[in-house]
């Protein structure tokens, strides 16, 4: 049973229209197309597989390895063995007033049958409890505007309340374009919640998924105390086609891969997803000083 | 009216581009910036005018405030890891009768200094002198300034490969729990992480002509539309003005500026401020330490704030 | 006697040359070393014969002190500034029921793996991930164990570029400020700074063959002689076996050996060592941390204290 | 008038017999000879000088700018207003029992009239008090024994303990080779004193002079709040030529300047001699916290 009860009020998965992995690309915003149905190809080696089987294999592609993108609920499925959600439904918001922005929201939500990008609770991972935040790739992006900005911030200052050390999977293509200014304030916002959490001696672990970008990088993703990756993960502040532009030359093939972030120095750790619940559970222990 | 100010707009847009090739047109330029002039009296300015003004040529830059603002500035370099990045301008120095360190992003004067400034587009090395001069400041509890006028964060291999988005977090986390009083003036352009790495501060001000966003109204329009000539149009979505920041309650004051905002112009800008700099740090700093990093907290905290719906469990 | 043994030893270091040029005289050497052996039981070590053993190819690494003391070891990389420096092996694991941040100069074990790990010799990436761990142990209250095994630090462009002198100065502040206790084993070679950065420990203690020293035996002849030949003249009249720093007050504790220390011979020296880690991390660890940091400068402080001459003013 | 009475016993220059620039390189251990007599050379543009009008120069080549070597007692000179030299005469010492050390430390006594390679006490710099300690590179090679570390490190204790901002002007070929690991200690020893400095508040500004190099620059040089440099001056941990030794190829001319370390950043400005006490005294004044 994933989902066990707690204190808190349990979730049960979705009945979600979303494929078990996600695409490389927003679909939306890129033009690509999610493949429909019982089919899944790997966007590395092009190999084409039953949805079924990538589900046995933790959603990882077993001619080559790759760490094909997971869903938020589908991730906490695997790392967790309790798992208590906040259950909150947070107002819609439009700070801009963007023309659009709301029925682009509303369509997210139909699809996904998720609120936003990002889903926060309590965890018990090998029978340490925590705070975890897992962010979508697949909603938006994974774009961090107010909601999202807002639930890892009350995330965090739970974890600084009920002493528990923090773990959030990171995955975004960066702020939420339609709000603007109050998506560049996320960053700052969640950044004082962290900072306010560390002070307190929180352990914070943040993990890096596909993709890790833009202001998600610029802030809670390379503040943790302990940053460990998974294996392919793209992970980068600007856009690799805005470098080239900026630069007039191609980058290289690993260029803002988390085997290259590891070579500079800022990934400690790069852990396969079937490894990530040990590995985790090993850190939290190691932090609990309890063997 | 506001169609003859567009047509004017745009002549001066290419006349400027002449003049940027060496051809001389400056008399063509100027008649047409004194039309323009006489025009916007009785019109308010949309976005793109003010994009236009934060990025002028002409406008101030941080070396050009601090030179007029700051008496005794001592500058200070280096990040002690890697470089000096010519970007970012920090030292100390004092305003009025008190030691403040200052931070000011550098835009650069002139073709050979813009290059070497990189166009106020800092690397890592600059966040992290950045870092290592707050920390001083805090070692020895003087209030930072900090003068923001960046266009974004720089798109270098480089910065990259140093760890640029590493940088700015760490900026924000440092200044997150800085415990001193931290000013910011946005002189210019606030572009993106670029900006906000400089500006979890007690204050932020903007002079009336910047801009503040999340990118630059080309990248927004790219991104959004693929279509980075629709840069105008982004802007008034976009909701960058000192105006509109303010409205939203992220801005604690707008500076006024004089019509031609230039360094001749900018020292009656400096005596209108320099005061309230003084007072406003002084302020801060009485308060108790928990006290100031509590206020700062809120103040960001209330940022796109959302509540939940009622009646949930 | 001595005459003889210095025959072998002279035979045994050609032999071994060519050995390592792919020559198999294991035989011939295996014979020497035996005889050789044989012949120490009743003449003691000079400082060469321990320089030898310091730096025996045989002699435990780092990673292989980690592998049999440390259990659920969890390896962290990187500065977060500019890369992992493989020469410099990094985590957190269980010594006994305690969880340490264990730091660990790694010389490593194979040619390819040796210059991958740069004979242990650490870049400026080192010193400062090693910083980053003893920070985080501090803010986690973790005790420190620091492995020492360098020749010193490395004489190349790109670790001057990036400030070797900095990062060996900025380790040396942190450890004197760390407000957690810090035992430090000097496993096999203890060169110059590069050892010192590791060192400025509440313990420090030396394996019995492992040397300790300003830097190597060759760079002082070459310094003071103009002869790296005279190496082994250097390492008698430099004092830098474990005996020596022993009778200096400057180790606390030196670790006997097996009599041929390799691989199959360290789990004896490790469970010889386990519980006095622990125990040793426990009773600094109990001191308020006032008292920590003040032991740790007294200790220090006494090192080449020099008094002034009476009967001065 | 130079050195003015305080509250610490005053000293005059002594009369050395070293003149009063210093050449390159230590004479002993590098074979190289001290120009005899009234005149001296340039070692950059090899322009010779009277002397006597160096000495109206600082120290500085007026036809190159070169910033030639300057003993410790005629930097204090051009620096302070007042110093008050803490007078002590420190044991001698040969923890080793290293041949031949007393005798060579003797015969620099006996050159130097100075009784070891740095001269500390407390400074008024435009009427700014401090401590400032300056070693002398003329003193065998400016290298750090245990006396230079003792001397150093109750100068920082003094600083710390009268709450007085800390100037140590560097010049130092490295530690002292015949006092071995005692040598090396006084890094740590030094360290720990700066620390503790530090930790109560106390500003430390570190002047790097020509030479700056080895266990000096690997602690205290590199340990300053501020750094600031002479132009051109040398300034490593490894020796150039053991670099090249090890790299295989010859380096280039900046290598190891300040200039270079400035551009690499790891010196906070580059002030020349004739600027240095104003420079100090505005640093001064503004942690003092009184214009
Ligand atoms: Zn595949
Ligand atoms: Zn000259």
């Amino acid at each position: 049973m994933l989902f066990k009860k707690r204190t808190y009020a349990t979730i049960q998965l979705p009945k979600t229209k979303e494929p078990f992995v996600q695409t490389e690309a927003d679909p939306i915003s890129r033009g690509e197309v999610i493949p429909e149905g019982d089919f899944h190809k790997c966007p590395n080696c092009g190999e084409i597989f039953y949805a079924e089987i990538l589900k046995t294999t933790e959603g990882v592609c077993q001619k080559c390895g790759q760490h094909l993108r997971l869903g938020a609920r589908e991730r906490i499925a695997q790392i967790t063995d309790v798992f208590d959600e906040f259950h909150m439904r947070m107002e819609e918001t439009n700070p801009l007033d963007f023309p659009g922005y709301e029925k682009k929201l509303a369509s997210y939500r139909e699809r996904s049958q998720e609120e936003e990008g990002v889903i926060t609770g309590v965890a018990e991972i090998a029978e340490q409890r925590c705070i975890l935040a897992v962010m979508d790739a697949g909603f938006m992006m994974g774009s961090m505007g107010s909601v999202v900005g807002e639930k890892i911030t009350l995330a965090v200052e739970r974890a600084k309340a009920e002493d528990l050390p923090l773990i959030i999977f990171c995955a975004s293509g960066g702020a939420r374009m339609q709000e603007g200014i109050y998506s560049l304030m996320q960053m700052a916002k969640i950044s004082l919640a962290i900072e306010a959490f560390s002070k307190a001696g929180g352990l914070y672990i943040s993990v890096l998924t596909d993709p890790t970008t833009g202001g998600v990088t610029a802030s809670f993703a390379m503040q943790g105390d302990l940053i460990v990756a998974e294996p392919g993960t793209l992970i980068g502040f600007a856009g690799r086609r805005v470098i080239e532009q900026t630069i007039r030359q191609i980058l290289p093939e690993g260029f803002q891969r988390a085997e290259f972030l590891l070579e500079k120095g800022f990934v400690d750790r790069i852990v396969p997803r079937n490894e990530m619940k040990e590995t985790l559970s090993g850190i939290l222990r190691l932090h609990g000083g309890i063997r | 009216m506001k169609e003859k100010m567009k047509r004017l707009e745009r002549e001066l847009k290419r006349l400027e581009a002449l003049q940027a090739d060496g051809i001389d047109v400056s008399e063509a330029i100027d008649k047409r910036k004194l039309e323009l002039k006489a025009l916007k009296v009785d019109f308010p300015m949309d976005a793109w005018d003010r994009v236009i003004k934060a990025r002028d040529a002409k406008r101030p830059v941080a070396s050009q405030y601090i030179e007029s603002l700051v008496e005794g500035f001592m500058e200070f370099h280096g990040d002690r890891r890697f470089g000096d990045d010519p970007a970012l301008i920090g030292g100390v120095g004092w305003i009025g009768d008190t030691a403040f360190t200052i931070l000011g992003q550098e835009k650069g004067v002139g073709t050979k200094e813009r290059v070497k400034r990189n166009f106020g587009m800092l690397n890592p090395e600059g966040y992290r002198k950045a870092q290592r001069l707050m920390k001083q400041a805090e070692k020895f509890q003087r209030p930072i300034l900090c003068l923001v006028d960046t266009p974004g964060a720089f798109c270098g291999l480089g910065a990259e490969e140093r760890g640029q988005g590493q940088a700015i977090a760490e900026s924000l986390t440092i200044m997150a729990g800085l415990e001193v009083p931290v000013i910011t003036i946005v002189i210019g352009e606030g572009g993106s992480g670029g900006a906000l790495a400089m500006s979890v501060s007690d204050e932020v001000w903007m002079m009336e002509n910047s801009i503040y966003s999340i990118l630059s109204p080309e990248g927004f329009a790219s991104i959004l539309w693929k279509d980075s000539s629709k840069a105008q149009e982004a802007s008034e979505v976009m909701k960058i003005t000192a105006q509109d920041l303010e409205s939203f309650g992220m801005v604690d004051r707008v500076v006024k500026e004089p019509e031609e905002f230039s360094i001749e112009t900018l020292p009656s800008v400096i005596e209108s401020i320099r005061e309230m700099i003084v007072e406003t740090a002084a302020a801060y700093q009485a308060l108790p330490v928990e006290a100031l990093l509590k206020k700062r907290y809120e103040k960001f905290r209330a940022m796109g704030k959302v509540s939940e719906k009622e009646g949930m469990e």
